[in-house]
């Protein structure tokens, strides 16, 4: 296990709020930012689909299955914000 | 209940009877408060009791009843007071003190209040 | 069981070692941490010393900026009451809520990492103490020189948040903005360097064996605080900057009506400020969550929920900057973003507080003074925990937002979240550096008055917002029906100062600063800060074995007292430390540190007496200040850095490590790359600014200068690294001349100047002025910025010149000559992306 | 003692100070806001006792409950999956909600232009085509039923308009033209208030907004539409005076050769509620006092004095402004 790992999921989730707040801020509403922010919505949710099977694979002493633990939930934590920060583009 | 009654003579004591020259038979001292807020004279008056507004245009009114004159010029008495609410002008040229839309009892009545003030 | 460095951790059966310790050890240690007398104590750089002076000065602030909020309550007790006239307010609640801020809340907590942090590592000290008093110094002259302003009625007046147009120089024409921007921007500064020292600290000063996850989870949160200040703090850097060049120069970075924005500013402000409240309140977590197994005598019940909880706040923190700005009329998108992720932000705060009930559900919690705290703070920081949720809805906040139910929020988050977990943390760690412990009976009173004041004062406060008063406000009118929940407040506000006076009636009958024969371990810690200590921190540093080492291993501190772990002498008859491995904490090397110095004092002194005397007016004098301290900064460095004769010691047990080390692993190079990220940041604020403002207003912008120019910019900072790098190359080599890699390096110096020179010749001719539009400004920012990166460049490759020349350079390797490449190679980037990205973007095209 | 007796709320309310009037909304658009409120008290009611109940039951309770309380699967429960759904729940709402509340002006909305000056506000109605269909300040009259677009400007410093019992705030930029929907349901004067600090006399920028039935507002915008009468006796004295004391510098009246801009336009000051941004009853006492000593009512604006005018010609000017109705 290492920083990048551990801290994947969470790196994931800030890509995700900058380039939305990016989207939003040029395309204010309307179809354009809906449709971008569904995709970079799937890009980031697969992004820690692929993070998880990575650390799922992880294998070590007492030390590394904490930070395996650690960063599982820290990713389905982050799934779970990558959501909802989709929510505003997605239900309007 | 002695001492009940010996502070209440106190009491009374700090408050001497009214003087002759604020004697405002008939005049009503309640309803000259509600026209002095009606007015706006507290835009330009301190006046004791009334909170807002405080204005500084004119002077305070804090003890206007123990005042001798008025403006500076007129005798501070009864019917000069109520003259001079109702046409401050008309006394005292100059003043920046305005004619206020007050009838004769009104301003009796605006007086009277202003009497309180002590 | 795996390693990180190639220690192999079967090294760690040898201890606690056997046998008798020889004689004079610990009169050595003592003689070599011996901290200076008298009036030399000013000259002290121990965390001990610097850490209790730093609480000290935050309590200082927390007193002076609760007796405005008294003067405020007074005059808001009833409509109209003329205590303090409208300016005086206005300076008197910017003060109140600018030095609770930045003067009492970030140096608090950032001063109880500095006093706990190295005891609770076992480490001796943190990495760099003379940094540490500097930061101190720093801080409270420029925080003392600051107060007292309101003194002289020169006292900001804009609010603690600053907004511009208000603040620019149209409508505040006096001294008094000047006072906060260059008060805060400086202040700032010390709490960098602090966060700076605090992560190296916790990654790599831990005692061996400390893994992350055997880590005490105070140091979890001071590790994401001090990561948070390094991201967030570098926008209100910026922002003080550009604010401050708006009003002294006309850069119109704010201003309209010459394409700069208003909002702008707001962005900045908030980027910062909202992660500011995790900054304050995720220290004070850590401390709750370790009382709160301390008191239970318990181990805390989720653990590693509470890690996420408070790495993934110091993350979703910086997405919820904006929902101080819902009404500003954002895009109903955006607003929405900033909504779901003040949601995202609530969910770890949810896992922490349902892990402090957990941990004193499961063991056996005592009712003494540090558990009411505790039990309190949750309760306060809970209620405005549901009011925070309450104005993330954007509808409720349009109805909320900058009405006194915020003031209620925000007083309920802060005072729960933060001042609560203070206050049990003064009776908790007391008798760690007291000779006597704090009262439990007038503790019990201190609780109680501050519990129902604090509720007293703003629990009506809610209702007071939702009656439509506005925040900010000197007076109202009677008409408004404000006055009895406000008399309510005020009323409130006299009980918490009382339970406030009783508490510093506490601290003067009971409290007697120690090092050495303090109270000892009144509440049964079970971490390594309750191990007997003096000034050196601990006798010798243990192996960590489990999360809470004195309960599981009784004998510790008799073993350790006695010498039988890590370091048990000085090695080098130096102040040292071991520097361990950041994920397993396995040892490295041996840190030689600095003992006390009056330089950084003096250099504190005169930075300070720079941004001073910048503010009011007297330019040469603070030209002359800046100088001089410049010149105590390089002082202080002189006597760093020096070979050290014995290559490799015994840290104990026949462990070897060496004593010298350069590279990546070095705590130096750490420590520059955490600098160079701040300045990254403020880059990166910069290159925002410019786009926003490209976005809001693009009919302002002109086309740049030709492309060509591009060339010299490029060739010079390329030539500047080039140069670095071939000095660093020949270091390496025997047979160099002597002088020659400090001469290449110099030269390379020059090389940036050069090309900075180049950049900014060529928008001069260009004609493009500062002061013309939102592009003049910002274009003009980035030169400032790169124009003050290749100063110090130039200063630091003469001083490594300088040193060189003295043969005070290492070979093959030197950790400053290393900083000073690092430092150059990125001015030399950053050189690169502003001088592209002024002219690619947007180009011709608009 | 209430000093001004104008907005339409029983007494037993304004004693009481209950409901406020946040809770306590007469508009389609705050009442929203309203059930929004008290769906949002009862989530925090529900929380807060579930977490003092098992406060009670870590320090308290039965060596049964505490041992079923200590441990991660509460965590699990209470500080991550009750959350997570309460939140879910309450962004989908609130997230629809703010999308109706901003839903774009429509073209049926009466428009009313309102501008942030430091410390008053700057009316103008907006006729369809979006010209200025007449000038007046710091009150706001609309008919009842109406949805009314107000857009926001600043001409100085950032304020924020803000009328609690009709909509939401939103700030006044400078720079910006910011919307706003409101709309009240019932008669009534609603007062409104600054919200975002704005440095000297912040505390006193009020204004009004009165609602009128239909046909009254009709009534009551042609009575403005014509033309003013032409001040006589002590009134023209005044019209004089006012011209002559150079205030049609500041102040413009419509149909006067007063066109100034810099302070509130006085073309209806004679039918205001009140003076000074909201502060003070309109009456002829009051308004002398505020021109011959604006600063002692409200310090800081940015009025001069005209203490040096003598009383009649204060009262003339007074009364000339009275008949501007």
């Amino acid at each position: 296990m290492n920083w990048r790992l551990l801290l994947g999921g969470m790196a994931i989730w800030a890509l995700h709020f900058f380039a939305l707040y990016g989207i939003g801020s040029i395309w204010h509403s309307g179809m354009n930012a809906r449709l971008l922010t569904g995709l970079m919505t799937l890009l980031c949710l697969a992004g820690e689909g692929w993070l998880l099977t990575r650390i799922w694979r992880q294998s070590g002493d007492h030390l590394d299955a904490w930070m395996r633990h650690l960063s599982l939930t820290l990713i389905a934590l982050a799934s779970l914000a990558i959501l909802w920060q989709a929510f505003p583009a997605l239900l309007s | 209940m002695r001492i009940g009654i010996t502070l209440i003579l106190l009491l009374g004591g700090c408050k001497p009877p009214p003087e002759g020259r604020a004697a405002m038979p008939g005049a009503d001292v309640q309803r000259g408060r509600a026209l002095v807020q009606r007015t706006g004279c507290a835009a330009c008056h301190v006046i004791p009791g009334i909170r807002w507004p405080q204005g500084r245009l004119g002077p305070d009114l804090t003890h206007f009843a123990r005042q001798g004159m008025i403006a500076g010029r007129v005798p501070n008495r009864p019917d000069m007071l109520a003259a001079f609410v109702r046409n401050a002008p008309a006394l005292v040229s100059g003043t920046t003190m305005p004619a206020m839309p007050l009838n004769e009892g009104e301003a009796r009545d605006v007086a009277a209040y202003l009497y309180t003030l002590d | 069981m795996r390693s990180e460095t190639g220690f192999d951790p079967a090294l760690y059966e040898r201890f606690p070692t056997r046998g008798e310790r020889p004689e004079g050890e610990l009169e050595e240690l003592e003689r070599v941490w011996r901290a200076p007398r008298g009036w030399r104590l000013l000259t002290v750089v121990n965390n001990n010393y610097i850490g209790a002076f730093y609480v000290g000065a935050a309590f200082l602030f927390f007193l002076l900026a609760g007796v405005l909020a008294l003067f405020m309550r007074v005059q808001l007790a009833w409509p109209l009451n003329g205590m303090l006239p409208q300016e005086t307010y206005n300076q008197f609640f910017t003060m109140h809520g600018t030095v609770m801020m930045f003067l009492f809340a970030v140096p608090a907590v950032e001063a109880l990492g500095v006093l706990l942090l190295p005891q609770m590592l076992a480490a001796r000290d943190l990495p760099f103490p003379r940094l540490s008093a500097y930061a101190f110094w720093a801080y409270l002259v420029g925080g003392l020189a600051f107060f007292a302003s309101i003194f002289v009625g020169l006292a900001p007046d804009g609010g603690w948040f600053m907004y511009p147009p208000y603040t620019s120089i149209s409508y505040s024409p006096g001294i008094n903005a000047d006072f906060w921007l260059l008060g805060i921007g400086f202040i700032e500064i010390s709490a960098i360097a602090g966060a700076i020292e605090i992560i190296v600290g916790v990654l790599r000063t831990r005692a061996p064996g400390m893994s992350l996850d055997r880590m005490p989870i105070f140091a979890w949160a001071m590790l994401v605080f001090a990561a948070m200040i390094i991201i967030g703090f570098p926008a209100v850097i910026l922002g003080t900057l550009l604010l401050e060049l708006e009003r002294a120069l006309n850069w119109p970075f704010f201003d309209p009506t010459r394409g700069g924005d208003p909002i702008l500013w707001q962005h900045l402000f908030w980027f910062f400020g909202h992660p500011e409240v995790y900054i304050i309140f995720l220290p004070a977590a850590g401390l709750v969550t370790m009382m709160a197994s301390t008191l239970a005598r318990t181990p805390v019940v989720g653990y590693r929920l509470i890690v996420l909880a408070l790495v993934s706040t110091g993350f979703i923190s910086f997405g919820v900057w904006a929902h101080h700005m819902f009404t500003t009329g954002m895009p109903t998108l955006s607003v929405g973003f900033f909504s779901a992720a003040s949601m995202a932000v609530s969910v770890p705060a949810g896992i922490q507080v349902f892990s402090w009930i957990a941990t004193l559900a499961s063991g056996r919690p005592r009712m003494n003074t540090p558990t009411l705290f505790l039990v309190g703070g949750i309760i306060i920081f809970v209620m405005g925990g549901l009011t925070g949720v309450m104005v993330a809805l954007v509808p409720f906040d349009y109805q909320a937002h900058d009405s006194y139910f915020i003031v209620a929020h925000l007083h309920y988050v802060l005072i729960g979240g933060m001042v609560f977990p203070l206050f049990a943390a003064f009776y908790h760690w007391a008798p760690m550096m007291s000779r006597r412990p704090l009262s439990e009976t007038m503790g019990k009173w201190v609780f109680w008055l501050m519990f129902a004041g604090m509720h007293l004062t703003f629990l009506p406060m809610h209702l007071t917002g939702l009656m439509g008063m506005p925040r900010r406000v000197y007076t109202y009118l009677p008409d408004r029906e404000w006055g009895a929940t406000n008399l309510l407040s005020t009323i409130g506000a006299g009980i918490l100062a009382a339970g406030i006076c009783l508490f510093l009636i506490d601290l003067a009958r009971n409290f007697r600063f120690t090092t050495d024969d303090d109270a000892g371990n009144v509440y049964g810690g079970s971490t390594l800060e309750w191990l007997p200590t003096g000034l050196y921190s601990s006798r010798s540093i243990p192996v960590v074995r489990s999360r809470d080492p004195l309960w599981d291993d009784p004998a510790l501190p008799r073993d350790v007292e006695q010498g039988r772990y890590f370091l048990p002498n000085s090695a080098t008859g130096l102040r040292e430390t071991i520097i361990t491995s950041p994920i397993r904490a396995e040892p490295e090397y041996l840190q030689i540190m600095p003992g006390p110095s009056s330089w950084p004092l003096f250099a504190a002194l005169f930075t300070a007496g720079f941004f001073l005397l910048l503010t009011v007016q007297a330019y040469w004098p603070s030209v002359v200040s800046g100088i001089a301290a410049i010149l105590c900064v390089l002082r202080w460095l002189w006597e760093t850095d020096r070979p050290v004769p014995d290559r490799e010691v015994d840290i104990g047990a026949g462990i070897m490590v060496p004593t010298y080390v350069t590279g990546p692993r070095t705590h130096g190079w750490w420590a520059m790359m955490l600098l160079l990220t701040v300045i990254g940041m403020i880059f990166l604020m910069a290159c925002f600014s410019y786009l926003y403002l490209y976005g809001i207003h693009p009919r302002f912008w002109v086309a740049p200068p030709d492309a060509a120019w591009l060339v010299p910019i490029l060739l010079g900072n390329g030539a500047g690294v080039g140069l670095a790098w071939l000095g660093r190359r020949l270091l390496r080599r025997e047979k160099t001349r002597l002088w020659t890699p400090g001469v290449l390096l110099m030269t390379g110096g020059g090389a940036l100047v050069a090309a900075f020179a180049a950049d900014i010749w060529s928008w001069r001719l260009h004609g493009l002025s500062p002061s013309a539009s939102g592009q003049g400004a910002t274009v003009y920012a980035f030169l400032s910025l790169q124009g003050i990166l290749a100063a110090i460049v130039f200063i630091m490759t003469c001083y490594m010149a300088a040193r060189n020349s003295r043969g005070l350079i290492n070979r093959p390797a030197d950790n400053s000559y290393d900083l000073v490449f690092l430092f150059a190679v990125y001015t030399a980037a950053q050189g690169v992306v502003s001088a592209l990205l002024t002219r690619l973007f947007p180009g011709t095209a608009f | 003692m209430t000093w001004l007796p104008i907005f339409t709320r029983s007494t037993e309310q304004a004693l009481s100070g209950w409901p406020p009037p946040v809770l306590d909304p007469a508009g389609p658009f705050a009442s929203s806001i309203t059930t929004l409120s008290w769906i949002l008290f009862a989530m925090a009611g529900a929380v807060l006792a579930l977490v003092l109940a098992a406060l009670w039951v870590a320090l308290a309770g039965s060596q049964r409950l505490r041992s079923r309380l200590g441990g991660t699967r509460v965590v699990w429960l209470a500080g991550i999956a009750l959350p997570v759904v309460v939140l879910t729940a309450l962004l989908i709402y609130g997230l629809s909600l703010t999308r109706t509340l901003r839903t774009p002006p429509q073209p049926s909305d009466i428009r009313v232009r309102v501008t942030g000056e430091m410390w008053w506000w700057r009316v103008a109605y907006l006729d369809r085509a979006g010209g200025v269909a007449m000038m007046d300040a710091n009150e706001i009259h609309i008919p009842v039923g109406r949805t009314v677009t107000v857009e926001l400007e600043s001409s100085d410093i950032i304020h924020s308009f803000w009328v609690p019992r009709l909509s939401g705030k939103i700030d006044m930029v400078p720079g910006r033209r910011n919307v706003l929907r409101m709309q009240a349901d019932a008669p009534g004067v609603y007062a409104g208030q600054c919200a975002e600090y704005c440095g000297g006399a912040h505390a006193l920028m009020g204004f009004m907004v009165v609602a009128h039935d239909p046909d009254d507002y009709a009534r009551f915008m042609a009575a403005r539409a014509r033309p003013a009468p032409q001040p006589g006796g002590q009134a023209a004295r005044g019209a004089q005076l006012f011209q002559d004391s150079g205030c049609g510098a500041c102040h413009r009246i419509a149909g006067t050769e007063a066109n100034g801009l810099a302070g509130p336009d006085l073309s209806h000051v004679g039918s205001r509620r009140t003076l000074g941004a909201g502060i003070l009853p309109n009456n002829r006492g009051t308004m002398i006092g505020w021109i011959g000593d604006p600063q002692s009512l409200k310090p800081g604006n940015r009025m001069p004095a005209y203490s040096t005018l003598p009383g009649q010609d204060l009262t003339a000017i007074a009364a000339y402004l009275e008949t501007r109705r």
